[in-house]
């Protein structure tokens, strides 16, 4: 509805915002941000959050750009591979070792960073892409105008939000996020679904980072900062509660595109100081989630 | 917006006299070619397979890379918009806050608001496939300034202009063996990991050392995020535990005058380490003044004439060289007095 | 099912000393002791939520080990666990198939979730939109669903810790029915309460724990009451005599005619529609109804803890004219709450804190806290309400239930009110707190305390109130007072107020249907 | 009438991993100044721990705020941002003298603060939110007032950063006085016993009459206000206002530094004592590896693990 608002006024504002390649390119650059905010959707249904996107999603573009020299399958199994385990680590130190997960996956954030530095040498080595890798028209290319990396997110999100809503184990994330402790007494394996939820955020990240990494053509090392705020910023405006037990897929794609919607006004404005578009951004933010509180407070009155 | 408006209206600076920078560029402060330098090949529109046009009709997207808080980056904004109201082009503007994936963004939106001229600050040499490719179907000539975009060239970009952050890095290396007389230890204050700036004027520093003065040895080597803070906070640490040291090098001047902060107020008097610099603000050439630098190679930021004139003698279907390196100045302590003023 | 000498050590306490407990097939079997006496922990070892120290278990023949609550769900073990344990945010139906929802294609088909789960809870006497989140049913139906949970999945042992605290008589008899169908099924029942009587109405066998021993084991019908508290208690027969059902004296005396606390005419947004009530000093005033009949919400809102729509609320002669608690404290207005863990008690906090949050701007200056006046106002309650525990800096968490409600009871005397409002005051407290609660409740109205007194236990409620106001649906019906006040007028009045507006009373159609759907099941 | 109901508690709990909890930050500061005593050149000098003293204080303020709010369960990650503006805030005003700019930069973290509390006090939005929005929003509005990092040269604003009293910098005294105001006000005030009783269990504290959400509206003005200092007072020392680069992700500092001292995220505990370690530990650590010269991969990688091994150690027990 929000989404349906920003896009009405960005409509009559500014010429030319629905002219197909601006919305292309929209589409595409929400593409990546929304597949991180698939796997932080499921992480924070589980009341928990996942800090270390960011730096993983660009260790998987740095690990992808490396071993894509061996091939689209190397590019894409050794970023997941490790983005996974990363993921799984969160999950176990989470999970069994209870510790709070913002600590947590602060710390492993770092971590990433931290092996993302060491595999590029300090930084200092960017690695390409090598012309003709197979992998790159499936990033790149578009079909029927458009691109293939928003298919794969719609495919992504159609598939993320069935298996949320009609499969014992998207309950079971529900169940563990509403109130862990009775989950645990009804029979769910709490630990194990959480742990499921982080590697899966762990693995998407990193699959954004590598299909990034292929539609930029390098690992740019300097990738990904802050994106993770960016995708709870998405996941709570697309209506998921930050405590946990409730919210869907379908919100946290919206938030995502109305991130950048946004954004793209912003820019479409023009004149506007690039620090004033954080002010936008920051208020933005607050206003959405102040409307939703109202809204939710309306709704239970009645 | 309303608070900011208060809060701004009733402000009194320190120094209400300062006027900030205008970009202004008198001749001396302009960017001046290296003779023959560049691969000395060149582009042209015909090469490009670009129609000829011309630039007092085009609208000129510029995407800056960082927020334009220090010197350097306010100095080439200003010095963009500045040539572009000389010229009468209309030109719009994006900045990217030190955020990559927003810079790709940035130009793509550059684009769509028909942008037909780009000229790009890059906060990264690669990964700029996705707006080349775009920039190719829609035939949008760009002009990469500061840092090189990695593609072909004349395929992908027009012309590069920018200064050789390795040759910089080889000048302050030149600097420090004349400073120490080819002796002493040596600590870097690098710029930002995973940065080609960091690379290369750590890579150009590194060989000529190596090379031309054995004497010096290079112990220590951290991070100070090209902020002043960040030098400020290494330099602390780095004279708490080598209290030997003989010369810093900062990859540029903000962690430069950290570092003269710590060094102060450590009590060390100037000269009794030497710095060396790479930029050419202000503050850092006065510190020359002051005793504490010694030496800074300048990074000359004042892009907008060269960039203009590149995009127009590529517009009429000249011959464009397809990079066009600065011949950077050098301050020191004989030409910091007048040459002073060509500092930023 | 069977287990020998299992054992279970927490940080400090063995909470299971060597248990040696059976199960035969198709028994109701009891299971007794006081607070803290290991009942939910033997519960939790039996199915695998804690592992055992020591032991073995046998189940069926085979030695077994659940490493998981699912385990003993999949051996045929269901359990309601003592704090009901479902997901609030969840719809209903979820919460009832969870783990189990039925399929089509591999994928939950929630059409047939749905009706199932409307026709299942039917059965209960729960009728509600099982779409909705369970967090909008009363504690009662939730129990009612955490019931039909444990006993939908094919369960051979149905284990049942403390499932009547939150109901009320007519749900009870549902329960009852529910556990005679299981019991005619051959299913085994494992049952816990401090409800005395309940027992007896339906348990064959029993087993006493004390400190985390097993003390007896045998059957029900050989032992009587009392000889089951003084198992219980560790105590003499005779000395448990002497104290009778419950420890309330008989009438009080009122001080005065006119009251120190009126309401009039609450209403609120959804439950209340114009409660009037008034308590004298030194009086007990009982408040009765069923379940969801608004008693909760009426002191709720005479302790300004919930927005009121209308309605008037005057404290010796002065009207309040905030609605906060903060107003109502301030005006001599003490609530206990129903929920002892989310709204009493601050469970990281030590004894001494909890009971001196409320009265700290009395215990301190400027602001700044008074140590020796907290420890004086401390150690006087902890002496008065015999609060037991291993010194005032204890956590609170730490404590049994019956220490713990006498924590929040001491925080609340520590205002020094003029009024008390004790919701459920004994709810999931042993036999020997309950008598020290109930002796308390007799002696603060003797100091000329008026005291709200809303309880469940029909017979707490007769013996411990000189007057009883009976709610249905928010609003007042009946008020009984002086020889009136008798189990049967009581369960008349409640019944009468059925019969009134039988169209607009959902929960007494509940409970109707519900006590015939549970025929059915049988 | 005689004892009834004795719960099956025991008094003498052993304490051998209780003891680790609880001094387990201590431990790590010892482990890592044996070290450095051993290994790391120089180390051992008044000039080095006055360095340490130093570079830590802009952390530690934070974290005593962030303390405060952790305790009532919520968190604070517009620090860093509200460094910032009062940072911007010092040079729009310096003009007014040293007094009047460094009090409106201390107003403006309070104001900020109060934002804050108030969405989460009064309008319920969950802290991490209000707080975000404050972060991006307000490193915005710093840089809008003050676009460019500006040097400061007024003596009084130098002095503050660099000048010492009886051989201590100034900045160190600060840190300590906050940290025993801190220290007073948790251990001796109403208020301070408010905070972890709303953190330990708010409906409780409500029915308790409790003024819960001004307690809450307060505790995130204090965390602006100690924010404010912490900008002023790293403004002092940098000898410029830089809203662009002060405080940059210096909130997960503050996060890990009070989560370290064993303070729980959830709420309803705090340790002033034990964040102060924290924050020296972090502190010491980051200073051991750029001491011993190690690449910036390796300080990210050892910061993990520290950080993890850390709070393992302190983390609750006995849950199940
Ligand atoms: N998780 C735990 N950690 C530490 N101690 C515990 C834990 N759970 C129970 N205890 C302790 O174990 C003992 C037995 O507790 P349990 O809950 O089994 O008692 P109970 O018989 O069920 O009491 P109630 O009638 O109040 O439900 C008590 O002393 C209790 O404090
Ligand atoms: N602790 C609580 N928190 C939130 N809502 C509650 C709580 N306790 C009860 N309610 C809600 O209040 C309503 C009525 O409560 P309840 O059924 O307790 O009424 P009651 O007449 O007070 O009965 P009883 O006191 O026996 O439970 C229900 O909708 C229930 O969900
Ligand atoms: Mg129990
Ligand atoms: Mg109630």
């Amino acid at each position: 509805m929000v989404l349906a608002a920003v896009l009405a006024v960005a409509a009559l504002t500014i010429d030319g915002f629905f002219s197909v390649g601006n919305l292309n390119h929209i589409a595409v650059g929400a593409a990546f941000p929304a597949i991180i905010a698939l796997g932080m959707t499921f992480v924070i249904i589980t009341g928990g959050i996942d800090l270390s996107v960011g730096t993983v999603f660009a260790l998987a573009g740095v690990l992808a750009a490396w071993a894509s020299q061996y091939g689209s399958l190397a590019a894409l199994a050794l970023p997941l591979g490790v983005c996974g385990l990363i993921g799984a680590l969160n999950g176990v130190l989470i999970a069994k070792a209870r510790l709070a997960p913002f600590i947590v996956t602060l710390a492993t954030m770092l971590g990433a960073w931290g092996l993302m530095l060491a595999v590029s040498d300090e930084g200092s080595e960017t690695y390409v892409v090598p012309d003709g890798l197979a992998l790159t028209p499936m990033v790149q290319e578009r079909f029927l105008g458009i691109g293939y990396p928003v298919l794969l997110v719609l495919v992504l999100f159609a598939v993320g939000g069935v298996a949320l809503r009609r499969t014992g184990w998207g309950q079971n994330l529900y169940a563990v996020g509403g109130n862990e402790d009775a989950a645990a007494l009804m029979g769910v394996p709490v630990a194990r679904t959480k742990i499921s939820a982080y590697s899966l955020s762990g693995l998407l990240a990193g699959l954004a980072g590598a299909l990034n990494a292929v539609w930029l053509g390098s690992g740019v090392t300097i990738f990904g900062i802050g994106i993770e705020l960016d995708a709870i910023s998405a996941v709570v405006i697309g209506g998921t509660l930050l405590a946990g037990g409730y919210g869907f897929v379908s919100g946290s794609l919206v938030g995502v595109l109305l991130l950048n919607v946004i954004q793209n006004i912003i820019n479409g404005i023009g004149g506007l100081s690039s620090a004033f578009q954080q002010v936008v951004s920051g208020s933005f933010l607050i206003t959405v989630v102040l409307a939703q509180n109202y809204l939710s407070r309306r709704r239970e009155g009645n | 917006t309303a608070l900011a408006l208060l809060a701004a209206s009733c402000a009194r600076g320190e120094d209400e006299a300062a006027g900030g920078q205008d970009g202004g560029d008198t001749a001396a402060q302009a960017q001046v070619l290296e003779d023959a330098a560049g691969s000395g090949e060149t582009c042209s529109a015909e090469q490009a397979g670009i129609e000829e046009f011309d630039l007092a009709d085009m609208k000129v997207g510029f995407s800056q890379s960082e927020a334009e808080s220090n010197p350097f980056r306010i100095t080439e904004t200003a010095s963009i918009e500045k040539e572009a109201e000389k010229r009468g082009v209309e030109l719009i503007t994006s900045n990217a806050q030190s955020d990559f994936a927003q810079q790709i963004s940035d130009v793509q939106d550059l684009m769509s608001q028909g942008a037909e001229l780009l000229i790009i600050a890059p906060l990264n040499s690669d990964g700029w496939e996705p707006v080349l490719a775009e920039a190719e179907r829609k035939q949008v000539p760009i002009v990469t300034i500061d840092r090189q975009i990695n593609g072909d060239a004349c395929g992908d970009y027009v012309t590069f202009i920018g200064s050789d952050f390795v040759e910089q890095g080889r000048r302050a290396a030149d600097q420090m063996t004349e400073a120490l007389g080819g002796k002493g230890e040596v600590a870097i204050l690098l710029g930002a990991a995973g940065n080609n700036v960091t690379t290369e004027r750590t890579k150009g520093f590194k060989e000529r050392i190596e090379e031309n003065a054995p004497g010096i040895e290079i112990v220590f080597e951290q991070t100070g995020e090209f902020t002043r803070e960040g030098g400020q906070s290494v330099t602390e640490q780095l004279i708490q535990s080598n209290p030997d040291i003989d010369g810093v090098y900062a990859e540029n001047d903000e962690m430069g005058i950290g570092a003269v902060t710590a060094l102060r107020g450590a009590g060390k008097e100037p000269g009794e380490v030497e710095i060396v610099t790479v930029d050419g603000t202000e503050e850092a050439v006065q510190l020359i003044l002051d005793g504490w630098v010694h030496g800074v190679v300048e990074s000359n930021p004042r892009f907008g004439p060269l960039a203009f004139d590149a995009h127009e003698s590529f517009g009429k279907g000249e011959e464009v060289p397809v990079e066009l390196i600065i011949s950077d100045r050098e301050y020191d302590a004989d030409n910091a007095e007048e040459e002073r003023s060509n500092a930023y | 099912m069977r287990t020998r000498g299992l054992t279970k050590r927490f940080p400090g306490v063995l909470a299971l000393d060597g248990v040696d407990f059976d199960l035969s097939h198709g028994e109701v079997h009891a299971l007794v002791g006081e607070n803290g006496a290991g009942k939910s922990t033997l519960i939790k070892v039996l199915t695998g939520v804690y592992a055992p120290d020591g032991g073995e278990m046998r189940y069926r023949g085979e030695a077994v080990r659940f490493d998981a609550p699912l385990r003993a769900q999949q051996a045929g073990i269901s359990t309601i666990y003592q704090e009901v344990n479902l997901i609030p945010l969840l719809s209903v139906a979820r919460n009832l198939f969870l783990g189990r929802e039925p399929r089509r294609f591999g994928l939950i088909d929630f059409a047939r979730m749905h009706s199932e789960a409307a026709g299942i809870l039917r059965d209960y006497g729960v009728d509600v939109d099982v779409t909705r989140p369970l967090q909008g049913l009363s504690m009662g139906a939730r129990q009612m669903v955490a019931l039909a949970r444990a006993v939908v999945a094919d369960a051979r042992v149905v284990i049942m810790d403390e499932p009547t605290s939150s109901l009320e008589p007519r749900e009870v008899e549902t329960l009852f029915s529910v556990i005679g169908g299981l019991r005619e099924r051959g299913i085994t029942v494992v049952y816990v309460s401090h409800r005395l009587d309940e027992l007896y109405r339906i348990c064959d066998r029993v087993t006493v724990l004390r400190d985390g021993r097993v003390v007896h084991t045998g059957a029900l019908a050989d032992l009587d009451r009392l000889g089951l508290i003084s198992l219980m208690l560790g105590r003499d027969a005779k000395e448990v005599e002497r104290q009778g059902a419950t420890t309330f004296g008989g009438p009080h005396e009122r001080r005065a005619e006119e009251p120190v606390l009126v309401a009039d005419g609450l209403r609120d947004r959804r439950r209340l529609h114009g409660v009037s009530l008034a308590i004298r000093p030194g009086e007990v005033l009982g408040l009765g109804g069923l379940l969801g009949s608004g008693r909760t919400e009426t002191a709720r809102a005479i302790a300004g803890a919930m927005p009121l729509r209308s309605g008037r609320i005057t404290v010796a002669g002065v009207p309040l004219r905030r609605r906060s608690t903060a107003a109502a404290i301030a005006a001599g207005v003490s609530m206990l709450p129903e929920d002892r863990k989310s709204e009493g008690i601050i469970p990281e906090l030590s004894v001494r804190e909890n009971i001196a949050l409320a009265a700290m701007p009395r215990l301190s200056r400027f602001g700044l806290v008074s140590e020796r006046r907290i420890d004086r106002v401390v150690d006087v309650f902890v002496e008065r309400l015999r609060i037991k525990s291993a010194g005032t800096r204890q956590k609170v968490a730490e404590l049994s239930g019956g220490n713990q409600q006498k924590v929040l009871l001491a925080r609340w005397l520590a205002l020094d009110p003029k009024v008390l409002l004790l919701d459920e005051p004994t709810r999931g407290i042993d036999v020997g707190a309950k008598a020290e609660v109930q002796r308390l409740v007799d002696e603060l109205a003797a100091e000329g305390l008026g005291v709200l007194l809303i309880s469940s236990d029909l017979e707490e409620l007769i013996e411990g109130a000189d007057r009883v106001v009976v709610l249905k649906d928010g609003a007042v019906v009946d008020e009984l007072s002086g020889e009136e006040v008798s189990e049967g007028a009581l369960m008349r009045a409640i019944a009468a107020g059925d019969g009134d507006a039988a169209a607009t009373d959902a929960a007494a159609e509940a409970a109707e249907e519900g006590s015939a759907g549970a025929e059915g099941v049988r | 009438m005689t004892a009834i109901g004795m719960p099956a508690v025991r008094v003498d709990r052993t304490r051998a991993v209780p003891w680790l909890q609880e001094y387990g930050v201590y431990i790590g500061v010892a482990a890592l100044l044996v070290f450095n005593l051993v290994f790391t050149p120089h180390f051992l000098s008044l000039e080095n721990f006055r360095t340490q003293a130093v570079q830590v204080t802009p952390v530690l303020i934070l974290s005593l705020g962030m303390a405060l709010v952790i305790a009532t369960g919520g968190i604070d990650l517009s620090v860093g941002s509200v460094m910032a503006l009062s940072a911007a805030m010092i040079s729009l005003y310096l003009g007014y003298g040293p007094v009047v700019a460094v009090l409106v930069a201390l107003v403006a973290g309070a104001a900020a603060g109060a934002v804050n509390g108030a969405l989460v006090a009064f309008a319920g939005v969950q802290a991490i939110v209000a707080t975000l929005a404050m972060m991006i929003g307000g490193r915005g509005l710093s840089l809008v007032l003050l676009p460019q990092l500006d040097g400061i040269r007024n003596p009084g604003i130098r002095e503050l950063g660099a000048g010492e009293a009886l051989g201590v910098p100034y900045l160190v005294w600060i840190s300590a006085v906050l940290v025993a105001v801190v220290v007073f006000v948790v251990r001796r005030t109403v208020f301070g016993r408010r905070i972890v009783a709303i953190g330990g269990n708010r409906r409780a504290g409500e029915l308790s009459g409790l003024p819960v959400r001004r307690t809450l509206l307060v505790v995130y003005v204090l965390c602006g206000l100690l924010a404010a200092v912490a900008g002023v007072l790293a403004t002092a020392r940098l000898q410029a206002s830089d809203p662009n680069s002060i405080g940059r992700l210096i909130e997960l500092s503050a996060i890990t530094a009070v989560v370290v001292g064993g303070t729980p995220l959830q709420g309803g505990r705090v340790r002033i004592a034990g964040t102060v370690a924290g924050a020296v530990l972090m502190q010491l650590l980051v200073s051991t590896l750029i001491k011993h010269d190690l690449p910036p991969s390796w300080t990210q990688i050892a910061q993990t693990a520290v950080i993890i091994a850390a709070v393992y150690v302190a983390r609750e027990r006995g849950r199940k």
